[in-house]
């Protein structure tokens, strides 16, 4: 049992990941902590969910990939409006007003989401069911968990030789290092701080894709994994992407194991990881 | 006490003039809220179903006249928003909107928050599908009943569905040795596990519990829960999951071959085949929150007639099958239309509300799933309908297998008036 | 007293609020006791945020235990279930838990210190929330009406009880904390606070231990929010762990930045705003999260200053204009 | 008063500081020149506490404060100013200093009665602020001044919390050029009044032969010259380094 306890952490792990490296981009490389973050995911999920109910039974082969897209695209394009219009005035506004506005949003969106989608819960189980299960050492694994895996794992390796090794990434890494070198470099802050905040809502908008085969997409779906994107990038580190992977798989083991071992309280056992480490170790385990 | 009953007059709705001996009927329609889950998880499988039943039969009762010749006017809310919000709007409902009843409420939390409203503020609320058993019962047994004045609930509590799991297993799986729960982690699933777990150990004293989860009410993710169960190997699992988490839980389920280890008993498990659809696993204990089931035919003719009549306008409606939701919403608004009616016979015109709670104390009516009685603990009684799931050609989801039904009745399945229930299972001799 | 103009407007104030419940409804009464209540979490709230300048994201967690002390004393010592006790037990717990927390918040500044703060109240949720046998756990648990000075009020309705003896006990405290807010942010100790919050550096180097006096900062603040919490607990007739979540502690943010935090009155008219806002928002739309949000995304870009720094500034400017008209 | 000797600090391969001895004695003004680069702020800030050397010692007044904190320091009695100007924004002039004073008397702890009610404090507040003819400004905030008056505020504040030896790390840089001396006077007058030690690092050649009653070049680290101003203007060593004047 205990291989398919490591892969269900894992599973969680990955979805996680792809969550908390978004807000920890948009962190890095903009100081500003998005709490609108879980909204996007939510996006995400949604139009995910919309668009396999849409083509279910047309484009099977596809289906995956179309809604991925989907909700990479969408919650891509959320984000572009949202920096454009509301953060991009929030620049020199000091931290209370940035967090503020990013929570304005957040309510905000939670309705807009509302008055598109309705109050509904919508059930896209399609591509889950599409894949099938594999037999691993003994156990019964659904094909779809490891696909989420993979997907997150391509997703984190493009980040990582994005952020390492091409000239817009590095640029990035300038921005968030130190921002008046950078400005001093005359890297144009502006117009990469909208590609940082692009792509880290495009990354929560996946990852809600990615959920919604196996979840419900339903109103406030965006709320915990917010909640434990936040714990991942506090105890990973703000701005680090080692640190959000770290993070990602405590929390992920830490829940897996906490449920099957001492389900009473994992959910603290969560926030008591956290609160260690931040007394610990303030800037987290990779933060600088 | 006279203050308090001219403040009543003041507070609650309903009421216009008090002690006068022959009063007028008001030609203003009656206000009735109807909360349920209109978002989120719980509104597909639950809110939607209840409140379209408050809606069809709202406007049925309109057209047969209303209510002494006042008609209905229902205000549909939603549950959704957590219990504070609910408490805010109950209180708003009562206080500001002046509503004649509130009917509602799905989740157990709504009410244990709700239900003292109705005294604090003066204003009548009858629970209408709401499970916990703690609602109506006292601190230790013998307690006094009932527990709120003007609080009602117009169906049974959870104790007839977790006791009738205990007894159906005993029949029909004696020799079970290992058990676990997967239960939501409010006073609905702690308390239907706790009088699950205290009737199976009287009943078989061999099983022993393995693991008992509790995932929180609108839990997405239910994977490291149902890997923990396989791991646990039990022979049963308990569950009182409802709503979204239900349906979710079963998908992902489905995914992991949980049900070919496992066999599920629902302590309100009867909508989910329909929910679920053909995928929905046979062989599944399944109990339903009472004798609400499409396919159960009442023995009294009123009751057997109001069924069909049901089934057929609910079907012509909305397309699907009522669902236990929509039995309780019925069973609430016709708690209240008998109630003022007998209520106005003595009063000689429109009833205060303190009449009517006194009318629908002790009250007995005909439902779709037979009769009715509110006990004067302000608890409705049932006899509980279990059986197990199976497909048949006729229907596009599994049914409950006709050949292994149980219907235990209301008294072998409810603890009598001023008992725990739990103190009650545990006299069980 | 009498020389200084704005306590005379203070008193007449007082004077009109001893008169609310004859003007208000019973529910809108209600409402204003929210608001009430709020405004004292608004005035600890800005301590930190206003003149010392430490944003949290984590004040709920205090609102929490003041209202859970009421609520686990009525359900595990009913017997000390009156008011003049469990004020004073609401005050301690709040000072036990923000000491606590506050030690290992102010270590940080900035975000870090937001982070932490949010952390930590969610830490406190969890906990609220799992342990359901002893805190009801997502249920939460009810406050029924307690007794003051040995009256007891069985069978009395609450909104009674709320719009007589609890309103005016409500407003005294209220009226007592704005004095204590009002003299502390004006004393030397207030004046010290303000320095660290403009200039950290320079505040060690006047011989400030910035540290400690942040940490004294975050106590206040913790001990009045929890204080708010516990009279807050009365009027709601029931707690739960949402209190202690960091969309609540949002909230509490929100609402002093809609009064504004840049002044001391800010915050009480942004609690008693918010209140009305958020409630009628709920009662008459479903969208009502997006009211609130559109609220606040326009204030936060074009009233920075929130509702009470804009009378404020608009009062300067007429007193400008009034000045250049008389030639002296 | 102050007794430096073999204070030591680098950063890295940088000498910031190397092996620098020097004392100040009671009611002195010093001014330290050098290029940029040379040291002169490491030293301050060595000196205030703000960063700690890596070997040497710093003794004051018969006290080691080498590795004290800034808040002993300011206890015993070395206050500084800064080049960039570190002030309270948002605070009135008057609070800026009263703040200091409130520090300087251990009243901070002090939380229900308003400041005003202190009124010997405020007085002596506003004393200061009249030493420095900046009264007439004491309810305006930081935000409304010029950078002199600034520049003056800052010093009011050192200057409140008592100190015996002020460290004024270029008081008139970023003031405009006819203001400068009116700043000086204000500032000299009043440390003079108060038998104040100074040690002032400076730019401006006028200003430092204006004010100071002894002069030391810092040069990559080391002390290159000292003794009074013209004499060490007339250094040739001085000159090519300094000022760049190759005779």
């Amino acid at each position: 049992m205990w291989v398919i306890y490591t892969l269900n952490g894992l599973y969680f792990a990955a979805l996680l990941f792809l969550t908390s490296l978004g807000l920890n981009i948009i962190l890095g490389v903009m100081g500003i902590l998005n709490l609108a973050h879980g909204s996007l995911y939510a996006i995400g999920a949604f139009i995910a969910a919309w668009t396999i109910i849409q083509i279910v039974g047309k484009v099977p082969v596809f289906i995956l990939f179309v809604s991925l897209l989907s909700g990479l695209v969408l919650a891509g394009i959320v984000g572009f409006l949202m920096e454009k219009s509301l953060i991009r005035a929030m620049y020199k506004r000091t931290l209370e007003y940035q967090l503020l506005l990013t929570f304005g949003a957040l309510l905000l969106l939670e309705d807009v989401i509302k008055m598109i989608w309705g109050g509904q819960a919508y059930y896209a189980s399609a591509p889950f069911e599409l894949l099938g299960k594999v037999d691993i050492l003994g156990h019964v694994y659904p094909i779809y968990f490891l696909f989420v895996m993979f997907i997150t794992f391509l997703a984190g390796l493009f980040i990582w030789f994005f952020m390492g090794r091409t000239k817009l990434g590095i640029m990035l890494r300038a921005i968030s290092l130190d921002r008046e070198m950078a400005t001093g470099l005359g890297l144009d802050i502006g117009r990469l701080s909208t590609f940082a905040f692009v792509l880290g809502s495009g990354l929560a908008g996946l990852a809600g894709a990615l959920v919604v085969p196996t979840t419900p997409a339903l109103l406030g779906i965006g709320m915990e994994p917010l909640i434990l994107a936040f714990i991942v990038v506090v105890v990973g580190g703000l701005g680090s992407l080692k640190g959000a992977l770290v993070g990602a798989l405590l929390v992920g083991f830490t829940r897996s194991f906490g449920i099957a071992i001492i389900p009473e309280i994992e959910l603290p056992l969560l926030f008591m990881i956290a609160g260690i480490i931040l007394v610990v170790k303030p800037q987290g385990l990779f933060g600088r | 006490m006279g203050a308090t009953a001219v403040s009543v007059g003041a507070l609650g709705g309903g009421t216009k003039a008090i002690g006068q001996a022959k009063r007028p009927i008001p030609t203003t329609p009656i206000k009735i809220a109807a909360v349920s889950f209109l978002t989120g998880a719980a509104a597909a499988p639950f809110g939607i179903p209840g409140d379209n039943t408050y809606k069809m039969c709202a406007d049925v009762i309109n057209k047969e006249g209303g209510i002494l010749g006042r008609k209905i006017e229902l205000l549909s809310k939603d549950e959704a928003g957590g219990v504070d919000a609910q408490v805010k709007l109950a209180r708003k409902l009562i206080l500001e909107d002046k509503v004649d009843v509130d009917l509602g409420y799905i989740s157990s939390a709504s009410c244990l928050a709700v239900l003292p409203l109705s005294d604090e503020s003066g204003g009548l609320i009858i629970a209408y599908d709401c499970g916990t058993h703690e609602l109506m019962e006292g601190k230790k047994s013998p307690f006094e009943v009932p527990n709120f004045k003007l609080g009602f609930r117009s169906s049974a509590h959870l104790g007839i569905d977790n006791i009738g799991l205990a007894l159906f297993i005993k029949k029909y799986y004696p020799n079970i040795k290992k058990i676990a729960g997967i239960n939501q982690d409010y006073a609905w699933g702690r308390d239907s596990w706790l009088i699950f777990e205290t009737a199976v150990k009287k009943l078989m004293p061999q099983v022993q519990v393995v693991k008992t989860l509790w995932p929180p009410l609108g839990n997405t993710d239910f994977t490291a829960h149902i890997s923990a169960l396989i791991g646990a190997e039990p022979d049963i699992v308990h569950s009182s999951l409802w709503g979204g988490d239900a349906v979710t839980f079963t998908k992902q389920a489905l995914g992991m071959d949980y049900f070919k280890k496992i066999k599920m008993a629902y302590s309100r498990g009867e909508p989910y085949p329909q929910e679920v659809g053909k995928d929905y696993p046979e062989e599944q204990i399944i109990c339903c929150a009472g004798t609400h089931y499409f396919l159960f035919t009442p023995p009294d003719k009123t009751s057997a007639g109001l069924q069909k009549w049901f089934v057929g306008e609910y079907q012509k409606r909305y397309g699907k099958y009522p669902t236990y939701p929509c039995y309780h919403a019925y069973q609430a608004l016709y708690a209240y239309k008998n109630a003022v009616e007998k209520a106005a016979k003595t009063a000689g015109g429109w009833p205060t509300i303190e009449e009517i709670a006194k009318a629908m104390t002790g009250l007995t009516f005909p439902s779709p799933s037979g009769n009715i009685t509110i006990r004067e603990d302000h608890n409705a009684i049932e006899d509980v309908l279990i059986g197990i799931s199976k497909l048949t050609p006729k229907y596009p989801f599994p049914i409950l297998d006709p050949k292994r039904m149980e219907i235990f009745p209301a008294a072998q399945v409810n603890a009598p008036v001023g008992i725990r229930t739990v103190d009650w299972i545990n006299s069980w001799k | 007293m009498v020389k200084n103009p704005r306590w005379v407007a203070y008193v007449l104030i007082f004077i009109l609020l001893l008169f609310i419940p004859r003007l208000l409804s019973i529910h809108d009464l209600m409402l204003f006791e929210y608001g009430l209540t709020f405004a004292i979490v608004g005035l600890g709230f800005n301590l930190l945020l206003g003149y010392t300048g430490l944003l949290s994201f984590g004040h709920g967690a205090y609102f929490a235990v003041g209202a859970y002390t009421v609520g686990m004393i009525a359900k595990y010592f009913p017997g000390a279930y009156s008011l003049e006790i469990l004020i004073p037990a609401a005050l301690l717990f709040s000072l036990i838990i923000s000491i606590i927390f506050g030690f290992l918040c102010v270590r940080h500044t900035k975000i870090f210190f937001s982070i932490l703060a949010l952390s930590l109240s969610m830490l406190l949720y969890a906990l609220l929330f799992k342990l359901y046998h002893l805190t009801g756990g997502s249920d939460g648990l009810r406050v029924p009406l307690p007794t003051l000075l040995g009256i007891s009020f069985k069978g009395i309705r609450r909104p009674e009880f709320l719009s007589g003896t609890y309103y005016y006990f409500l407003l005294v405290l209220f009226a007592i904390s704005c004095v204590i807010m009002r003299g502390i942010v004006s004393s030397p100790f207030g004046k010290a606070l303000q320095a660290i919050r403009d200039n950290e550096v320079r505040a060690e180097l006047i011989g400030i231990r910035v540290r400690r006096y942040r940490l004294y900062a975050f106590i206040i603040s913790g001990m009045f929010v929890g204080l708010g919490g516990a009279l807050w607990s009365f009027v709601n007739g029931h707690v739960t762990a949402d209190l202690s979540h960091w969309v609540f502690s949002g909230e509490i943010v929100y609402m002093t930045l809609l009064g504004g935090f840049g002044i001391l009155e800010g915050p009480i008219i942004g609690a008693i705003l918010f209140t009305y806002l958020k409630l009628y928002a709920m009662g008459n739309t479903q969208y009502w999260m997006f009211v609130i949000g559109a609220t606040l995304i326009v204030l936060v870009l074009l009233l920075p200053n929130g509702v009470a720094g804009a009378i404020a500034s608009l009062l300067a400017k007429l007193k400008r204009k009034t000045v250049k008209g008389t030639p002296c | 008063m102050l007794t430096i000797d073999n204070l030591k600090k680098h950063f890295g391969f940088v000498r910031a500081v190397d092996n620098v001895n020097m004392d100040i004695r009671e009611g002195e003004i010093v001014s330290i020149i050098g290029t940029n680069g040379a040291g002169k702020t490491t030293l301050v800030n060595l000196i205030s506490g703000y960063i700690k050397p890596d070997s040497g010692r710093i003794l004051f007044l018969d006290n080691d404060i080498t590795y004290a904190s800034p808040y002993i320091r300011i206890k015993l009695g070395v206050g500084r100013s800064f080049q960039l100007i570190q002030l309270f924004g948002n605070i009135t002039v008057l609070d800026n200093v009263r703040t200091a004073l409130f520090s300087k008397y251990g009243m901070i702890r002090r939380g229900l009665l308003p400041a005003d009610r202190y009124s010997s404090v405020t007085d002596e507040a506003i004393k200061i602020l009249d030493n420095f003819n900046m009264s007439d400004k004491k309810d305006l905030t930081p935000t409304g001044l010029s950078e002199g008056d600034l520049k003056i505020l800052d010093i009011a504040i050192a200057f409140a919390l008592k100190s015996k030896l002020l460290l004024l790390d270029e008081p008139t840089s970023g003031v405009a050029t006819n203001d400068k001396f009116k700043v000086m006077d204000s500032i000299v007058s009043a440390i003079k009044k108060e038998g104040i030690s100074t040690l002032i690092i400076e730019h401006d050649m006028d200003i430092v032969s204006g004010y100071s009653d002894r002069v030391i070049v810092m040069h990559e680290g080391k002390i290159m010259a000292e003794g009074k101003p013209n004499e060490v203007m007339e250094n040739k060593e001085v000159k090519a380094t300094v000022f760049g004047i190759v005779s």
